[in-house]
C-alpha cells in the first residue's frame, strides 16, 4: 500500500493566500501514488517539513554528471537521509532554454513528460542565470533524463568554475527598443565557448547577458562578466506629431515633470510649441524619455552594442557593477559578429591566465586596473570608460607623448572613417 | 548496462521554432506598445501588426500538473505560445483584442494572478533555500509566497511611482542579486567550527583563502588538524562554509533577516545602484515571516505615497534624503548602516549638504 | 660703494604685462640702498634667477625659533650662499591676522616699518593657510621682529606637527548669508588650543576653519582638517513680492533655467503666479538660490552650524574631504561656544592619541572607521554623516536591538526637545 | 646681549578695532548685497546702512612700497579700512556710491586691477615656490605673474558662467589646493639619489613611511647606510623628498607641469569635488610658461562658450560629459587618465551610460 503523506502542519500555512503555492504543487506530485516519484516527493516534503521545524538545511553536495560533461547537474544528498530515505538524493539538471526563453505548450508538455519518467515532476523556469531546472531525481536518471532532453534539442547549462548558462532579453522578438539581434549575440558567444561550459577549468564561474538596451531588462550590468547592451550612436528619432499628442493628452506639467526634468543630463527641454528639443551630444542613451513617449521617441538608426565587464555579486570584496570596455561597435555583418566572439575569446583566455583562483573578471580588473586588462585584451581606452578622469597624482606619466599621439592618431582616423 | 550515448553539444536552443509566428514575422520591427491595462502589453509593429502580451504570476518551481494547466490555457485561449520572464512569469501572446479579456478570465479563475506589468509590484526573484540549497539560511519559495501573498494586489496592479523589483536569499551570497528591495539573511555569529570534519572535508587553504577578513588560521584540534576563527575579526558572512561545511553559520536563532533598499540593474535615468542596508535583525520566522513582510509593507508604503512618477525606490531617496527616508519608514538608523568596508570613505557624506 | 644689481634678464621678463609685479617689487627693495635689506635682496634677486636658469630650488630647511615657541617660522639656508652670501639666511615668521582678515591702514604702515628695521620689506597677505608671512630674514631679527610685532598684539601662527593658524570668512561682518559668528568661534577654538600651536607635539599639522555658510568662501571643507560652516534648520525665507521682481526683471525661463533647475534636489518650483515653493525637507542648504535671489531669499532663522572632520590635501592616501560629524548645533549661547571648544578638544585629544606619525585626522578615520570616531569623541551617529548605508553585508550585528533602542530613545528625547 | 622678552600669546586678533565702523555697526545684520559693476559689491544691511566693497588684484608677495602706495590710496580715496581676501586679493570699502569711481581711476592708475568678483577668473591661489620653499619643482609667484597677465581682461570683466577658481603649486603636495583649474608639477622620474648624503641628512624609517606606494628599502650603498627605489613601483610623487633631501626628485626636464580641472570647495548645488587630471607633459618653461597658457585658456575658452550660467567649471563637464570636454578642448585622452590608485573603481563608469 501507498506510503503516508507526510505531516506538514507548518508547509500547510502556505497552502492558504491568493498567491500560487508551490507546497500545493508538492503535495500533488507526492500524492501521484501511480508515478514513480511519488515517494521520492513524500520524503521532500517530509525533509522541507522538517527544515521549517528547525530552521536548518540538511543537503549536501557531491559529484554526479552526465557522460562527457564536467558540469550541470547540481549534486544533492540529504543529511537526514535516515529519516526521509526517498529522497536521500535530489539533484538538479540546468537545462538551457531557448534564447529569449520561447516555448510552445507542446515542447513544455513533453519536457514535462521527460521529467516525469526520470524525476520528480518539479520544474523550474528560470534560475536567476536563467537555466530550465528540473529539480530533484537520483543518479542514475540524471543520464536518462538528459538523454532525451538533449535527443530534443536542449542541452546542460553551466556550474561550477566555467562559463554559465546565458540570458536574453525578449529584445527584438518583441521590443521595440531592441537596439541589436540579442538571441543572435548570445549564441554566436555560447555555442563557440561550450567546452569552457561543459568541462570548466576557468578560474571560477564567467557569466554573459545580453540587454537590447540600457533599460537592461536581464539585469547584464551587476549580474554577469560580460554584458552586452544595444545603444545607438545618431540622434534619438523624434516624431513630433506624436509628441504634440501626448503634451495635447497630459499637458505641459506632465511633459516637464516627467520627460524634461527627468532627464539625466538636462538633454531634452520643451518647446514653446510644445514638441521636444533633444541635445543629442549630452543625452547618454538612458532610454528614459523614450520610455515615457514610445511612440513619439526611438533610438537612432545607427544602432550597435556597449560591452562592459566586470558585474557580479558580492564574494569577497563587496558587489562590482560592470564598467565600460567598448563604448559603441556595431553588430550587423558576419564580421561584426566575429568580432565580438573574438573579444569574448580574448577576454576568457586573458581571464583564464591572469585571474586568482574563485576571482571573477570584476576582482581581476580591480586587482590589475582597468588600463592592464584593456592592453591585454587590445581594446584601446576611451573616456567613456570612466566617470571622470584620476583625481590623484600617483602615476608616472613618462609616456605622456607617445600615448597623446596614439589618441590623436586614433581620433583621426575616426574622423576618416566617418565618411 | 548499454554503451554510454555520445552527448550533441548543441548549446542554446534556436528560439525561432517557438517563437510566435507574429513575432517571428516583426523580429527587430517594432514600433511601439502601451498598457491596455495591468497585466497586459501591446505592441504594433513597423508593419502594423500587433500583437497583445498577458502576463501571470507563476510559483517558478512548477509540479507537472501546473505546467500542463498553464498548456492547456495556452491551447484554448492563446495561441500555443508562451514566454517566461526574467521573473518568472509567464506570457501568453495572442493575435486579437479580443482574445485578451477571456484568457485573463481562465488565468485568474485557474489562480494564476494576471499583473506584474509597467509600476506594478512583479514577482520577487528569488532562489533554492531549503528545498534544494547546500547552505541555506532560509527558505526561498516560502518566503516568496508569503510576501507575495501580501504584495498581492500590488501585482496585479500599477500603483507604484515606478516598477518595483523585489529579491530575496537565502544566504548572504545572494544570488537573487540587487533589488528596490532585497531581503537577505544576515548572520550574526561566527561559525561554530565542528573540528572533526574538517580534516577529512576541507580544503584548509582554500577555506582560508575565501575569508574576506583574513579571520581564519589553520589550528590543530585536539590532535587534528583544523581551523580557528578570530572573532574579533569575524564579519560572520558565511564565505567560509560552502567549501567548508563544517564551518557551521547558520543558526536557527542568529542567522536573521536583513532588508535593502534602492538597488537598481538600469542605466535609465540614474546609473545602476547597490541596494543599501536599512533594516536588519530579522527573526527567521518560518512559515510566514511576518516580522520581514510588516517591514517590506512598510518601506513600500512610504515610497508609494511619496515618490514622483517614475523615480524607482534609489532615485526616490536620492530626492528626499536618507534622513527623511529613516523618518518616514520609521525606522532605526544606526552604527551598523556606516559603511566601515573598503572604500567606504566614497559612502560618507562629503559635503556641507544637510537635510532637516 | 653700494653693491650691484644682479643681472636677472629672465626675471626682467616678469616685469612687462599689466598684472603688478613681484619683480618690480624685489627690485624697489633690493635698491633701497638706505636700508638694512637692500643688500640681502640683491642676493635674493641674484639666487632667484639663479633657480630659472637652472629650473632649481636652493632653499634647504633649519632650526629657527623665537624664545618659547616651538613653531611659526619657517627657516630658510642657502644652499649656493658661495653666490649669494647676502641671503644666505632667508626665514619667514608666519603672523596670524586678525579674524577675518580685517586692516587699518595705520596698522599695515606698523608692520611694514617693523619690518624694514627688521626684515626684508617683503611680506604677503596672506598664505594659503590665512598667515601675514613676514618673509626674508636673518636668526638674529627673527626674535627682534617678533618682539615688536607681539608688542603689537600679534602672535606668531602655526608650523609643523600642531595645530595651524585658522581663517574664517568675512561673514557675519559683511555677508548676508553668514550663519553664526565666524570670527568668535574661530578665536574661542584657537585662541584656546594655542599650546598645541606653538609647542606643536601632535602627530601631524591639525588645520581649523571657518565658512558661515555652504558656499564656503575658506575652503574648509577639504582644507582644514576641522571644517564650521554655517548652516539653519528652518525654512530659508522667501519675500515672494522680491522673488516676483526678479521674474519681471529677468523672465521665467530665467527663473526656471538659472533657479529651478539648478537646485540639487529638485526642491525649488515656480509657482504659476511667479511666486517660489520650496520643499524645505529636501533642501540641502546648498546655497544656491539663495546666491541667485539675495533680495527675496536668505537662510532661516534657526541658525547653527555643521561640523566636518577630515579634509586634507593628497599625502599619502589621496585628497580628502572633510565628513561631517556633527550636522547641525546651534552656536549662539556661552554653552553653545563651550560645546564647540569641548569637541574641538575632544577631537584633539583622540587625534594626539590615536593618529599616526605623519597622519592627518581623515587618514586616521579612514583607517579606524567613522563610527570609532565618533564613538571616541563622543558624537551620536546620523544619516546625514552617510550619503548613503553601507552597501555590503561584511558587518558583524548582532547588537542591533540596542543600537536601534539607542535610535528610538534619541528620537524621542529630540520630539519632546522640540516644544 | 639683554634678557629674553617673555611672549604675549595673544593669538588671532579680535578683528574689531580695524573693522570699517559700517561693518562693525551691521555686524551680523546684513539684509542683501548686488554687484553695480565688476570689482565692486554693495552690500545692504537690515538697518539700511550700505556699504561698497571696491576690490584690487595685488601681488600677494609685497613690497613694503606697493603697501603703503595701497595704504595711502585707501586714505585718499577709501576711509582708511581694508581686507584682504582668501585669494589675496585687496578690499577697500567706502561708505557712499560716489566714493567708488574716483578709487577705481586711482586704482588702475596705479596698476591695481579692480575686479575678481562674481563670475569673473579671480586671482590664482599659489604657493612659494623658488622664492622660499625647500621643496620646490618650479616657481609660484612668476607662474602666477604670468598668467594673470594673460586672464588679466577675464580678472576684470564677470563674462565666465559662475567663479573660476585656479590655483597652482610647485610641487605634488600642492599647497594651492584644489581648483576649477589647478596647475601643478608632475614629477615623471623616480628620485636620483645622493647616497653620500642620506646617511647624515634623514631617518632611513621615517622616509620610507612616507612613500605612497612602498617603493623604498633600506640599503647599504657603497659602504654607507642609505634608501634604494623599486622604480617599477615609484610614482614619481616626490613625497620621499621633504623629509630626505638627498632624494634628488626636482629635474629640469623631467618635473613637468599638469593640468587638473573640476575641483570644487563649495557645497553649492553640486557637492564639493577634487580636480581631475586634464593635460601633463608640459615643460616647465620659466619665465612665462606659454605651453601652460596656452593650455589652460583652451579649456577656459569652452567653458566659457559652452557652460550654462551658474555653472562650475566640474557642473558643465557632468553634463556635458568627459568625452565631449576633450572632443571641445582638443586635449588627448590617454590611459594615464584612467585612475588606478586605491578606490579607483568608483572612477569607472559602471553603467550603459556612454555619450557619442
Ligand atoms: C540556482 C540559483 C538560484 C535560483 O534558484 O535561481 C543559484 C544557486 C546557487 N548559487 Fe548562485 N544561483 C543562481 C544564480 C546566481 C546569480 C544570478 C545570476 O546569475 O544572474 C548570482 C549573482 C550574479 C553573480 O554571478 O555574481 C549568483 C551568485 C552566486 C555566488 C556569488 C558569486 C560572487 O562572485 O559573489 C555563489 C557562490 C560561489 O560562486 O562561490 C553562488 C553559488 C550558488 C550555489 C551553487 C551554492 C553553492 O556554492 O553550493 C547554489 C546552488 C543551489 C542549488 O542547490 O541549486 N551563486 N547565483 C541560480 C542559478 C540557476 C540557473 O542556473 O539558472
Ligand atoms: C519581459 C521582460 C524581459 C524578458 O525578456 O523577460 C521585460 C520586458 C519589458 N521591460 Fe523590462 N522586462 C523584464 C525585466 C526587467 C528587469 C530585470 C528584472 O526584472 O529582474 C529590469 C531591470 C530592473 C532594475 O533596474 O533593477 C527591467 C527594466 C526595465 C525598464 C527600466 C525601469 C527603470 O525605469 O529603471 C523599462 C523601461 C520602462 O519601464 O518603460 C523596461 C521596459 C520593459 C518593456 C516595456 C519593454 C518593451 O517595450 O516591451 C517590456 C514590458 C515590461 C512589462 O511587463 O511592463 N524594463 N525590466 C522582463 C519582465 C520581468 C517581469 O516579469 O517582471
Ligand atoms: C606657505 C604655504 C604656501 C603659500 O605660499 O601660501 C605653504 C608652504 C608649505 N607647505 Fe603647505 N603651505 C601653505 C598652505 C597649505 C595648504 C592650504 C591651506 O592650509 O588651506 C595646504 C592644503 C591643505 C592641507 O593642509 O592639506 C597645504 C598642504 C601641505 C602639505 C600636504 C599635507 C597633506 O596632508 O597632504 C605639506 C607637506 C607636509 O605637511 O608634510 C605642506 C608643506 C609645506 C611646506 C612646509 C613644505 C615643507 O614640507 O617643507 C611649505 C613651506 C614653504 C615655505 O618655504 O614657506 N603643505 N599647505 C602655505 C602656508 C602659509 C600660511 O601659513 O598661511
Ligand atoms: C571675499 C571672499 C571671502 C573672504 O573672507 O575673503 C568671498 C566673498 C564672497 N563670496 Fe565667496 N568669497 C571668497 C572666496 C571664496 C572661495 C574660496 C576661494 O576663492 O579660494 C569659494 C569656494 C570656491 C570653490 O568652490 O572652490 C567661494 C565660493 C563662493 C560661492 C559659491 C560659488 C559656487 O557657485 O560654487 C558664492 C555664491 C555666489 O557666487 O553667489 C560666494 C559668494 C560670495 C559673496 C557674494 C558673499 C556675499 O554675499 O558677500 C562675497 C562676494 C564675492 C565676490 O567678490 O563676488 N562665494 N568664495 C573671498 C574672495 C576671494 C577672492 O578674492 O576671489
Ligand atoms: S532590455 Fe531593452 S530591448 Fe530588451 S526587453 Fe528590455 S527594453 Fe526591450
Ligand atoms: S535618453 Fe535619457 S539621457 Fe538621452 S535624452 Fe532621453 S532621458 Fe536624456
Ligand atoms: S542565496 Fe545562498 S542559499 Fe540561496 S540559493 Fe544562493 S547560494 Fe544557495
Ligand atoms: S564567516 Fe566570513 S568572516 Fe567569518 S570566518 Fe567565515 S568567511 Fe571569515
Ligand atoms: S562663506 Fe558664506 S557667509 Fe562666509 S563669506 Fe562666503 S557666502 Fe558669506
Ligand atoms: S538651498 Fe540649494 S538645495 Fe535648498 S532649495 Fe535652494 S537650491 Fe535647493
Ligand atoms: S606646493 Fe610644494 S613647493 Fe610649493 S610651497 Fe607647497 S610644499 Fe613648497
Ligand atoms: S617619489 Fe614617491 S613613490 Fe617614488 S619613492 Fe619617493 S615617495 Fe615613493
Amino acid at each position: 500500500m501507498a506510503k503516508e503523506m507526510p505531516k506538514t502542519p507548518l508547509l500547510d500555512e502556505l497552502e492558504s493566500g491568493p498567491w500560487p503555492s508551490f507546497v500545493t504543487g508538492l503535495k500533488r506530485l507526492a500524492q501521484s501514488e501511480d508515478k514513480p516519484y511519488a515517494s521520492m516527493m513524500k520524503d521532500l516534503l517530509g525533509q522541507l517539513e522538517h527544515s521549517y521545524e528547525t530552521r536548518k538545511g540538511y543537503w549536501k553536495g557531491g559529484t554526479v554528471g552526465v557522460f562527457g560533461y564536467g558540469a550541470g547537474v547540481i549534486p544533492r544528498f540529504s543529511e537526514v537521509a535516515d529519516k526521509f530515505p526517498d529522497s536521500s538524493e535530489f539533484h538538479t539538471l540546468r537545462i538551457q532554454p531557448p534564447a529569449g526563453m520561447h516555448y510552445t505548450t507542446d515542447l513544455l508538455r513533453q519536457m514535462c513528460d521527460v521529467w516525469e519518467r526520470h524525476g520528480s515532476g518539479l520544474i523550474a523556469f528560470h534560475g536567476q542565470s536563467g537555466d530550465i531546472m528540473f529539480q530533484g531525481t537520483d543518479t542514475e536518471h540524471v543520464q536518462s533524463a538528459f538523454d532525451e532532453l538533449n535527443e530534443m534539442g536542449f542541452d546542460l547549462g553551466g556550474a561550477g568554475a566555467g562559463i554559465r548558462t546565458s540570458m536574453s532579453c525578449v529584445g527584438a522578438a518583441r521590443c521595440e527598443q531592441s537596439c541589436f539581434d540579442e538571441q543572435k549575440a548570445l549564441r554566436t558567444i555560447i555555442n563557440n565557448t561550450l567546452d569552457d561550459m561543459h568541462r570548466p577549468s576557468l578560474p571560477y564561474k564567467m557569466k554573459f547577458k545580453f540587454s537590447g538596451c540600457a533599460n537592461d531588462c536581464v539585469n547584464a550590468t551587476h549580474r554577469s562578466d560580460f554584458a552586452t547592451l544595444g545603444t545607438w550612436r545618431d540622434d534619438i528619432k523624434i516624431d513630433q506629431a506624436e509628441v504634440k499628442n501626448y503634451v495635447a493628452k497630459n499637458g505641459r506639467k506632465w511633459a516637464i515633470d516627467q520627460v524634461v526634468t527627468m532627464c539625466p543630463t538636462n538633454a531634452v527641454s520643451l518647446n514653446d510649441d510644445d514638441t521636444l528639443a533633444i541635445d543629442n551630444k549630452s543625452c547618454v542613451r538612458c532610454m528614459h524619455c523614450i520610455n515615457v513617449m514610445t511612440k513619439a521617441l526611438s533610438p537612432g538608426d545607427d544602432k550597435g552594442i556597449t560591452i562592459l565587464i566586470g558585474g557580479k555579486r558580492t564574494l569577497k570584496i563587496g558587489d562590482l557593477m560592470g564598467t565600460v570596455v567598448v563604448p559603441f561597435m556595431k553588430l550587423e555583418t558576419d564580421e561584426d559578429y566575429e568580432r565580438l566572439l573574438e573579444i569574448a575569446t580574448n577576454v576568457i583566455e586573458f581571464f583564464a591566465e591572469n585571474a586568482l583562483d574563485h576571482e571573477r573578471t570584476g576582482e581581476m580588473i580591480e586587482r590589475i586596473g582597468l588600463v592592464n586588462f584593456l592592453e591585454g585584451v587590445g581594446l584601446p581606452v576611451d573616456p567613456n570608460m570612466v566617470s571622470h578622469p584620476r583625481a590623484n597624482s600617483y602615476v608616472r606619466m613618462d609616456g605622456w607623448d607617445e600615448e597623446a599621439a596614439k589618441w590623436q592618431a586614433r581620433k583621426g582616423g575616426a574622423a576618416a572613417a566617418a565618411e | 548496462m548499454a554503451e554510454l550515448r555520445h552527448p550533441t553539444e548543441s548549446g542554446a536552443p534556436d528560439p525561432f521554432p517557438y517563437m510566435h509566428p507574429i513575432m517571428q514575422k516583426n523580429y527587430g520591427k517594432w514600433a511601439w506598445h502601451d498598457r491596455p491595462r495591468p497585466g497586459v502589453l501591446h505592441h504594433v509593429a513597423k508593419s502594423g501588426d500587433e500583437i497583445w502580451t498577458i502576463k501571470a504570476g507563476t510559483q517558478r518551481q512548477m509540479d507537472v500538473y501546473t505546467i500542463r494547466k498553464l498548456c492547456d490555457i495556452g491551447d484554448q485561449f492563446a495561441e500555443g505560445r508562451v514566454r517566461f520572464t526574467t521573473r518568472s512569469n509567464i506570457e501568453f501572446m495572442v493575435s486579437s483584442a479580443d482574445k485578451v479579456d477571456a484568457l485573463i478570465t481562465k488565468l485568474e479563475a485557474e489562480g494564476f494572478p494576471v499583473g506584474g506589468t509597467g509600476n506594478s509590484i512583479s514577482m520577487i526573484s528569488h532562489t533554492q533555500g531549503w528545498l534544494h540549497c547546500d547552505i541555506p539560511g532560509t527558505d526561498a519559495s516560502g518566503v516568496v509566497k508569503a510576501l507575495m501573498d501580501e504584495l498581492y494586489h500590488e501585482f496585479k496592479h500599477e500603483e507604484m511611482p515606478n516598477r518595483v523589483k523585489i529579491t530575496t536569499s537565502c544566504c548572504q551570497i545572494n544570488c537573487g542579486g540587487q533589488g528596490d528591495i532585497a531581503i537577505n539573511i544576515q548572520h550574526t555569529k561566527p561559525p561554530t567550527i565542528n573540528h572533526d570534519l574538517v580534516a577529512n572535508m576541507c580544503e584548509r587553504p582554500t577555506v582560508v583563502a575565501r575569508c574576506p577578513v583574513a579571520a581564519i588560521r589553520p589550528a590543530i584540534v585536539n590532535g587534528k588538524p583544523s581551523l580557528e576563527v578570530d572573532e574579533k575579526k569575524c564579519v560572520c558572512c558565511g564565505a567560509c562554509f560552502p567549501p567548508c561545511p563544517p564551518m557551521q553559520i547558520n543558526d536557527p536563532e542568529h542567522s536573521k533577516l536583513a532588508i535593502w533598499v534602492g538597488g537598481k540593474h538600469s542605466s535609465t535615468r540614474s546609473k545602476p545602484a547597490f541596494h543599501k542596508l536599512v533594516a536588519a535583525g530579522l527573526p527567521n520566522n518560518a512559515p510566514r515571516w511576518p516580522e520581514v513582510a510588516e517591514v517590506v509593507k512598510q518601506i513600500l508604503a512610504a515610497y508609494k505615497a511619496d515618490a514622483r512618477p517614475w523615480e524607482r525606490m534609489n532615485e526616490w531617496i536620492d530626492r528626499i534624503g536618507w534622513p527623511r527616508f529613516f523618518e518616514l519608514t520609521g525606522l532605526p538608523f544606526t552604527k551598523y548602516h556606516v559603511d566601515n568596508w573598503r572604500g567606504s570613505r566614497n559612502s560618507l557624506n562629503a559635503s556641507a549638504q544637510v537635510r532637516f
